[in-house]
């Protein structure tokens, strides 16, 4: 007997990239410089997506490029840095000229958003916001008391993200994502965005055999009914890290600093990697090969 | 022509009739052959023949923690939700923090099954207990996982192994998860924006809901059940039923996809 | 050079129920009939402590045997059962005279109370209770409005109990404590509740050694700083069962049930197995080493 | 006796003794140098100082989430938060599901150590922009973990790497944290029950807190900073300062223990 086909869920990353729109408030996946979704974020440049709203937790150059490409309007996080390699170039430029919004969250509060729109609750009660400059300068922030002790209580609005983006290790074609069993901060928060919003979409760095996935179901964390698309992209992350399986590009990450000097350097090199490439392979081609094998980890932990 | 079916089969085939594609069912794990059978095996049967006929998106949670499992590796129900049966039954995903950080209540839950010791006119359902709440002429198990499966699934199928006077009565003793009092307007105002039963299943009908009136009604009864025998196992008026049609028979090529491919050991709905 | 020493925090199992006082609200670890730990449970009742109530999510044997033993006042969660092994008829016949108070909560409220106390908020927010029975019999829960959005919500008190009690799988003599990687609910829950108070008591199956721990630190979800006491108990969640070590032990369910059929019965039963016993050894002797040896599990999951 | 050391000794000597034993301290971690080896390098010195001399249960959070590192294992001071160089890093615990699911609301930290770009009287800590907030003269990273270590951690040490007037201002431009605004009783009323500044360390003295009056004190001054040197680089009046004792040299032991147990190869506190 013939029974109906389950539908597949891969798509090409261009296509992935159309769900997003002007306007829209995306939620990127990652951890501050750790397995952000580059390669989706590079298309979105490339589409020249314009007024977006990134609510994040922490967040580095997945946002510093979207802004230094005026594609974002505002952003809602606790961090916008590149840790070890210091500030965020366009995020402080165009913050101190006003070009940006800049929304103020503390980290673990950031989290909490999240969490409200994955359990469907319009805010999340937080203690300690009393007496800040984030309740003061926040007219979404309301002041509440615990209904039970009378305590005093901050209502943080929901994150509420249209479009959630994550950079994930592998996935089946029906859209069931491989989280590895060791995770950290980056590994936890997508599945935690996976998880409050209807719209996610997930780049991979493989695409895996549904049998691959039957042999390891304690890893789908993110199930195929709380994805939109696939898309291949292998180092999907690049320049950023995904711990196990590559580290981060250190001389990419100096030649994207040195590139935010200035405009004409930023749209350089906006050009060279974005505009001019083609495509993911293109750009993993300009990247070069040997240079992409000598990021590549040795990983024993599962 | 005339086929022969089993009372399971019957109601596995219109339950699978229910589900559309894409969509995603949950179950829990009853124990005890009737309840186990109502609320566990005969959806299981029903979602996996959607799968096969015209939802083959469907996806199928099973004992609150298991994505689409191989069914035909099954040797026994299992009876126990965290044991080698369970953790060791080939399926696509094991929901193992389940269920605290999932997003359930965001809606993730197309629709569950249910049961319980009463159910009413309005729809609302009781597993606590028969009599006053704190000297209890029965007490059963508590709420469990009820009040979620009636506010934040999509909708939810109360699957009533046994139709008896008493367990289909005026008003509940004790309101587990809330029907339609006052319709879905009632709901709206208690806070409930989603959910609610959608059908209730029981051996002798299928009963559905004037979700405006907030009234539980006979959509359809079982063949070969007369309707005295309906009205006298039922301790609420069923009106007239002179114009309720019977319970859909099942194809020749649903039965058979369910007893060569589904269940062909007779594992989840018996050999009966 | 000599440095001090770190203090140990192994006891005796008799000792560690001593933190126990009559009239505690005590969480019990595990979930249903899996991993609860009975040996503790057990010795609870050797010291004749009374006047307990059980804070939990749902609830099996533990709280049947403290129940037939006289020790509970009082039991909040939304379950009570034997599962597989039907009804619990201690908790049944108690209920039903009326003998012990019982504050029923959905599942899924039953963890936010314990979410509650980890985050050391003093309630929940439950969207879904309206027009139930749960909140109409209990005056401990408040309706409110979401501050932000005007929804109706229920504030439900966090489930703030003196004293939490777990079976784990290992821990070294600093308090360290091994979750497996693979786990399930009674983990998870333990790991919440060792989160939401500050007494924790556990029992283990092994004590392992320091460099143990330190081989396998992604297995360390509860650290030593947030455990009280640690004892030695092996097969200490008998006869529940311990997934991947131990299953439960369907002989003794049935004698369980068996005895509780009546008072007389019911006390022959604890008599046997705690009053008369000496202590967690001379139980598992009673038990058998070769009915024991039957009960254990292969496990090649970490 | 003459015993020779460095600022950096002198400054976690000086730590060690405010930690009790059993206590839990939490470090994040932050990148380049300043900042690195005040809220991450010398925090670990003073914390294993401490269990190696009268706190031997003291539990260390490291960079978030190493509970109690092998430190004579490191072979640099890591600069990213999750790459091989922690992952790998022998340890009592790794806090994986790190911060979103730990009890850290609940009073787990005893104290923890942070910085800012500006600090004032009533000990208000700024991370997050100088001037305008939505045009900025400097825009910094931003809140991050700051507002949590003022409110839910039992105390804050302020690391402060540049005694400078621009840092030590009347009033931040920025709260990101809150001090004491009309003392404890004024961060009781804002709803912060717990924890607050305890001292604010720096190059040239400690500063610890009237915490009735709210106000930020000189508690010690080190060695060779003269008084018009401290009032000098400080942007608020320090009041008279004649009285003000020297903080206290560390002991040849305390010296010993650093020196050839902590940090053999100079990696945490330089061998400057």
């Amino acid at each position: 007997m013939s029974f109906p086909k389950r539908s597949k869920k891969i798509i090409n990353l261009e296509d992935a990239v159309k769900n997003i729109n002007k306007g829209d408030t995306i939620a990127i996946g990652g951890f501050a410089i750790y397995q952000r979704p580059m390669a989706f974020v590079r298309e979105i440049i490339k589409q020249k997506i314009k007024n977006l709203t990134v609510i994040g937790v922490t967040n580095s150059i997945e946002s510093d490029i979207l802004i230094g490409a005026n594609s974002l309007k505002s952003i809602e996080t606790s961090y916008v840095g590149f840790e070890k390699y210091g500030l965020a170039p366009n995020f402080r430029n165009y913050a101190e000229k006003g070009k940006i919004k800049v929304i103020d969250y503390p980290e673990l509060i950031c989290i909490d958003r999240f969490r409200a729109s994955q359990e469907n609750l319009d805010f999340w009660p937080a203690a300690g916001l009393g007496g800040t400059d984030i309740v003061k300068l926040n007219k979404n922030i309301k002041k509440f008391l615990c209904p039970i002790t009378k305590k005093i209580l901050h209502a943080v609005p929901a994150a509420k993200p249209n479009v959630a983006i994550i950079h994930a290790l592998a996935a089946d074609e029906f859209g069931n994502i491989i989280s590895p069993s060791y995770k950290n901060m980056a590994q936890s928060l997508d599945i935690l965005i996976s998880r409050s919003c209807e719209n996610t979409l997930v780049t991979v760095e493989k695409i895996v055999s549904n049998n691959f996935i039957k042999k390891h179901p304690n890893l789908i964390e993110i199930p195929n009914h709380r994805v939109k698309s696939i898309s291949l992209a292998p180092f999907g992350a690049h320049p950023t890290s995904m711990l196990g399986k590559y580290s981060d590009d250190e001389e990419h990450w100096n030649e994207y600093i040195r590139a935010s000097d200035n405009n004409e350097s930023f749209k350089k090199y906006i050009n060279k990697y974005i505009h001019s490439s083609k495509n993911n392979d293109d750009y993993l081609n300009k990247i070069g090969g040997a240079h992409l094998s000598s990021l590549l980890q040795v990983d024993t932990q599962k | 022509m005339n086929i022969d079916y089993t009372l399971n089969e019957l109601i596995a085939v219109n339950l699978s009739k229910e589900f559309k594609n894409g969509e995603v069912g949950f179950t829990g794990l009853a124990t005890g052959g009737p309840a186990a059978l109502y609320i566990t095996a005969i959806p299981l049967v029903a979602m996996e023949l959607a799968r096969r006929t015209h939802a083959p998106d469907l996806n199928i949670i099973f004992a609150g923690w298991i994505q689409n499992p191989d069914l035909s590796k099954l040797t026994r129900l299992p009876n126990a939700e965290y044991d080698e049966t369970l953790r060791d039954i080939p399926c696509e995903g094991q929901y193992l923090t389940y269920p605290y950080q999932y997003s359930f209540r965001r809606g993730s839950i197309s629709f569950g099954f249910g049961s319980g010791i009463q159910i009413d006119k309005q729809g609302n359902i009781n597993s606590v207990c028969i009599g006053n709440h704190d000297k209890p002429r029965v007490r059963m198990v508590g709420p469990i996982f009820l009040p979620e499966h009636f506010s934040m699934f999509g909708r939810e199928y109360v699957m009533m192994p046994h139709h008896e006077k008493r367990a289909f009565t005026n008003k509940v003793d004790y309101i587990t998860g809330v029907g339609y009092p006052d319709g879905k307007k009632g709901r709206k105002k208690l806070g409930l924006t989603r959910g609610g039963p959608e059908l209730v299943i029981t051996p002798k009908c299928i009963f559905d809901f004037d979700k405006i009136k907030g009234k539980i009604k006979v959509r359809s009864i079982h063949p070969n059940v007369s309707l005295k025998d309906l009205q006298d196992s039922t301790g609420f008026e069923l009106g007239n039923l002179n114009n309720i049609k019977n319970t859909k028979s099942p194809q020749k090529h649903e039965l058979k996809i369910i007893r060569e491919d589904i269940d062909p050991h007779g594992i989840l709905l018996g050999n009966n």
